[in-house]
């Protein structure tokens, strides 16, 4: 019941270019992913899982498939009358593109937050793939008495890491888990801290810093609290250790599009911690005609597949032809994959159609990414 | 609150006992179809798409998950604020209560839930058929014949004749004779169990049927031989798309293979003629790296490491490494561990089957319960045999 | 599927008998109450505020209107994947059907829909009360009792005690007598027909009672007697805000009178515990240039020309110039005309009053049925009387 | 249902600027209007009432309320899987600010536009009071085999009209009802045809005139289409004899106000062409006190009248304190009216609060604006 106590915001991802052609017409809450869903759909599922009832999504640009998307909230059970969903407006000025976490934006809507009766408030980004119970993160920070927790994944690979975020936020910290130093920048070693964007604390704490911010117009919340404040807040790290991707350009993308192969981690992201909503839709399920050839693939409903799928990942109502090979690829909704094809190494946007013997090839650092409604 | 033109009464108390262990928690109507249906999804998503905004549901068999499955009507987009849907289950009045005696009897214990929108036709159609029909035409139909009821007909084999009501037409189309269910039948136009009433017709014989206690309170028992005898104006509206009574285990079965089978006629991936669902949350389904798929529908949420042919797999089935599944109906989230092969089955939801386990096999359907439990290495015998190629239906023994 | 700690069955399917001609149409928690309300909505409001997410609710008189009215439960809020509101009207299993014979005996036939959500404690609420209650506290109160039975009691007037099931508590709190309607209570501390029980125990009492040729099926006379006898752990939960069963046409006024009156303590105003409900749209209600309004509540939709005192107002209203309506009730849609006269009335939706008539005065209730249509100069006795002083009820005669 | 066959399109207000401080933080799409609802919902519901299934409303700044208000169209019944309702963007360009109709608005959601199946268009304003009924139009517009069919109202007062807009769209109409000249400008006598910005065509016209409008880069609806090509289209004129309020600045706000509180006005507006749906609000109905002192006054649901009230429009839950004495005002949400204050010709937007003595007054001409959430 004590969730009930919590709110959650979502704030919007600055850069819109990060997904090129991609993020051309969308933003980055509603980039398309894993079959099903929108990136969006993993933190508000985290949240709605976990017992928040109330959530705010702070959007700018592009924003009209996000409204589409989430409309008022029916498919995470948040079309209530008082609590639910909410999608609030970024702060306007454009300058403020380099804040990873831009308090500015929470100052805009800071009505909205007045009338907001829970005591917590969980911030995440919207770029964030991972499967987290904030019922155990607000235990957690409780136990610590906390001013902010942020959640963190320990990294530690005998050989270096799959990806690596060039951005990241790292965390030093002591034995009890209390952070004693921040640093944004490129991990150099192969065992570290990675901080993931999320966060909890009082909204009484985020009322006074946002004071504290318009004072000052001091608005990252990284760099302008966290880092300085280091010793002023006690500032927790809660270990996260489930399966986490965060998603910040095409390689991030497409990397973490071919981990869900992993029949292991489509278990772990999908099954632990309660399902991953998202906008229902209607359809058949996938047909498999005779001709079928599909091996390792991750494959939405509503498809009809005559032709080879090897290591790819195909939304909802694409169709591959007979004689069609698509292999480490990733196709999203209503994709259209003509006869005698060959698609390796792309990602195609939705309702791309690939016409009678096309060809396409990328690569794994460099794939071919192709815009919604082209015909190649 | 404005008149309607047509509104629907749906038939969904029936307990359709010939599926047995399929209908053991739920009415047939809610029995899973198709890998991502439900038996009563078809006429639903049929009204919405033929632009009928309200329908009336009677519910009387086991109804609990039909009640919530149906809500307010909002899956198929049939949730209105003026009509809409509205779950009709048998209920007390100032003289006591009745629970539906037949299918004419639970519409008219529901007669004031039509009056309030003074339709000028009355629908009334089963939850039990497979089919996609645009009631629409059947409707502008009968109003271009100034109809008093208009039934729905098909052509059925003629050795089946006898398990429907069949009728025999004027070269205008007008019924000129009807048999139910006849022993030897002198047609082979089979009623759908789809009728247009004209609605003051339709009170007036349901209020006689009502009266008469020699009545078995039917439609094509009682109500229509009675029009036909008092000579009412009864048309016969032809429909030659795919239409399936499935009835009974064997139908059920075979209706599940059509689905499959592009010659068959019943296309579910018609974007046009959308069939509506409701299904939890699940994640694509995992193909694996060795396997191989065809001739199959597979949900989402499944997870498949080993060979389906000729099946229809619904929610989040796994199938481990080494099974083999052949002309079978899987439901949601059943377990089939490795090495096991099934063949011509159908396997109720839940259900966890053990390592190397043999179920089913030869020309026949092996029916298995929800929620069972196997132990690796179970075998499985046969219960029900079916010959397909020659369309005739025998039952053996149930589990 | 989540397991649920508590979650709430909700009695509904009275048909309020001595509310007479209110209840001709509907159960008694579908009369309207209070200008925008139905009497349901202050138990279904209340599990919304307190928390609650799975709510069955159980109709069975007349429940047309009330099953579109709840719906799914979104008016309340109470619309959730897992859980929500479901209807549960009376069924047929595999045995055949049976209508719900008591108010134990029905929720024993759903015994099936409560396990679904394995809840550690269940809650039995009545769609009869005009009550606000946290229920929380209440099932707060029970697991720190560690009880198998807590029940939510009232003082009522001793006069009165004789209508209720009244108990003696020790001091701590425990329930050590229980009598049900006693011609001579031995206490006025009332059962409000709140209970929480533990799931297991209400599971074995209601298999026991169900058993029992002899029981009647009633939680107050058979099922708490019963557990009190055998010495389970039962306690009281004192509530002390305002709570009326609205079971009479007297009872029913004096509640509608109490919602005009600050020192009744009956506050529908407090945002904190919002009341919901469901009507259909309507614009802002206008008050004409040459009105008195005062002490009153008045509702969307309604047109005011003439003087109101002392009196509820429901949705669409008219009252033409020159018209008082004094200590009344007036239902939707009521058209009042001209220079009519209405005073310590209850007059029923749709209802119109032509010019110059005299409904009602004195002493007494003066109840007038839905749908009527009065000639002008209509004028309209006395049915019932009202003493309200005393606070002793009699009745006179029905319209 | 040949209504299945028509689409509507509302579009939005360029000058946001117009009712000043209401419109700072709102659409005029989303302004209050008539104690219930908000300026859209009378053409949303016209659009609903009529047989109109899918309804894509364009919107620009300020567009936070009107998510809040709209949701996904359910309180219209327009929550439907497929069609249903659309919050559509504008054209980013700055430059359209003086268009009256924006068809480069409609450009930039031309894929939305292919999209949809339906041969009709309604295209309205979303500052327009009416109760029309679409029906009618389209059976006319089918009579008259028009290419474009206005609606328009005939204006003909023995006394000079009692608000006359100053950039009218005039009509010229010759015995048919076609239209033969469209002016734009200040009526300058009594007797005139008064173009509304309703319209409905056959989408294929409108795709046609899209990519003439992109050829030549002139996006005027009016000006630049219609103007121009009196001659070439057929264009009728469809005469609407209902209540008809077009609001384009304060004195039009506060005036179409006080026109509510002649019964036969609201009787006309709420109950000739079926309901005007609106966002569904719970709360109880409205309560007089002992000293409450009434008249000639519309009022919404959850007041509590304890003072005197004259010629004022109340939106829903006022508090009108002992003493207090409110005339020719509107009151919006929540507006808290303490003791002994005195408001004459004012308009509060919502939640003010009016302290204990207070006195505001303003007139017919130029009405007291007080902006929302202020203390006075």
């Amino acid at each position: 019941m004590t969730m009930k106590n919590v709110m959650g915001i979502i704030h919007h991802h600055k850069n819109e270019q990060a997904l090129q052609e991609i993020t051309r017409h969308r933003c980055m809450a509603s980039v398309p992913y894993g079959g099903n869903y929108r990136l969006i759909d993993f933190t508000l599922s985290n949240m709605v899982n976990s017992g928040i009832c109330n959530v705010a999504v702070i959007a700018d640009f592009n924003i009209r498939s996000l409204i589409e998307h989430l409309g008022r909230g029916k498919d995470w059970g948040l079309d209530k009358k008082n609590d639910g969903l909410f999608i609030l407006p970024a702060a306007s000025t454009q300058a403020a593109n380099c804040r990873k976490v831009d308090l500015e934006d929470l100052f805009r809507n800071v009505d909205y937050l007045e009338r907001s009766k829970e005591k917590y408030v969980v911030l995440s980004g919207s770029n964030i793939i991972s499967s987290l119970d904030y019922k155990k993160v607000l235990r957690f920070h409780e136990e610590k008495g906390a001013d902010v927790t942020l959640i963190y994944q320990s990294v530690n690979t005998p050989h270096p890491p799959k990806r690596v975020h060039s951005e990241a936020v790292l965390l030093e910290l002591d034995s009890d888990g209390r952070v004693t130093e921040l640093l944004v920048g490129k991990p150099g070693w192969q065992s570290y801290n990675l901080a993931t964007d999320m966060y909890i604390f009082e909204k009484s704490l985020l009322m006074r810093i946002l004071r504290e911010c318009l004072r000052y117009q001091q608005w990252d919340f990284i760099g302008d609290v966290l880092c300085k404040q280091t010793r002023g807040l006690k500032i927790y790290a809660y270990p996260y250790e489930g399966y986490l991707a965060i998603i910040n350009s095409i390689p991030d993308y497409y990397y973490y599009h071919m981990d869900l192969l992993e029949p292991g981690i489509w278990r772990k992201l999908f099954y632990s911690c309660g399902p991953v909503y998202t906008k229902l839709k209607d359809g058949p399920s996938t047909k498999y005609y005779g001709t079928a050839d599909v091996r390792n693939a991750l494959v939405a409903n509503g498809c009809m597949i005559s032709g080879r799928v090897e290591n790819s990942v195909l939304f909802r109502g694409v169709r591959i032809a007979k004689g069609a090979w698509v292999k480490n690829s990733i196709i999203m909704s209503e994709g259209d994959i003509g006869e005698d094809t060959l698609l390796d190494g792309v990602i195609l946007d939705k309702n791309v159609c690939v016409q009678r013997g096309g060809k396409l090839t990328g690569d794994n650092k460099k794939p071919l990414v192709i815009g919604k409604r082209l015909v190649v | 609150m404005q008149t309607k033109e047509c509104i629907a009464m749906l038939l969904a108390g029936g307990q359709g006992s010939r599926l047995r262990v399929l209908t053991k928690n739920v009415a047939k109507p809610a029995v899973p179809f198709g890998g991502q249906y439900r038996i009563i999804d078809f006429s639903l998503s049929n009204c919405r798409n033929s632009g009928i905004d309200t329908v009336g549901v009677l519910t009387q068999y086991k109804p609990l998950f039909l009640n919530s499955y149906i809500g307010i009507g909002s899956t198929w987009d049939l949730n209105y604020q003026q009509g809409g849907t509205t779950i009709l289950p048998p209920f007390v009045g100032e003289d006591g209560g009745e629970w539906y005696k037949g299918t004419a009897h639970a519409v008219y214990q529901n007669l004031d839930f039509i009056e309030q929108f003074q339709p000028e036709n009355v629908l009334i159609l089963s939850g039990d058929h497979i089919y996609k029909m645009d009631y629409s035409q059947l409707l502008n139909y009968h109003k271009e014949k100034n109809a008093d009821i208009t039934i729905a007909v098909i052509e059925v084999p003629w050795e089946e004749a006898g398990r429907f009501g069949v009728m025999a037409l004027s070269e205008q189309g007008e019924i000129v004779e009807f048999q139910e269910k006849p022993e030897i039948p002198e047609s082979n136009l089979a009623s759908m169990g789809v009728y247009v009433f004209r609605t003051d017709v339709l009170k007036s014989y349901l209020t006689m049927d009502a009266k008469d206690s020699a009545s078995q309170n039917d439609f094509g028992k009682n109500v229509i031989p009675r029009m036909l005898a008092e000579g009412k104006k009864m048309f016969a509206y032809p429909f030659c798309g795919y239409w399936k009574d499935v009835g009974t285990i064997e139908s059920y079965w075979m209706a599940s293979m059509d689905i499959l089978d592009d010659k068959a006629n019943f296309n579910i991936f018609d974007s046009a003629w959308c069939i509506y669902s409701a299904n939890p949350p699940q994640p694509p389904h995992y193909i694996g790296a060795a396997v191989r798929v065809k001739e199959a529908l597979i949900s989402e949420g499944c997870s498949i490491h080993g060979e389906v042919d000729h099946s229809v797999i619904f929610p989040g089935v796994t199938i481990g490494k080494g099974s083999q599944v052949k002309g079978s109906v899987i439901m949601s989230n059943v377990k089939i561990e490795a090495n096991v092969k099934i063949e011509n089955a159908i396997i109720g939801e839940n259900t966890v089957i053990g390592d190397g386990s043999l179920i089913g096999g030869g020309s026949k359907i092996t029916m298995v319960e929800d929620n069972q439990k196997f132990a690796p290495n179970t075998r499985l015998g046969v219960l029900l045999t079916i010959k397909r190629a020659e369309k005739t239906l025998s039952e053996v023994a149930g589990v």
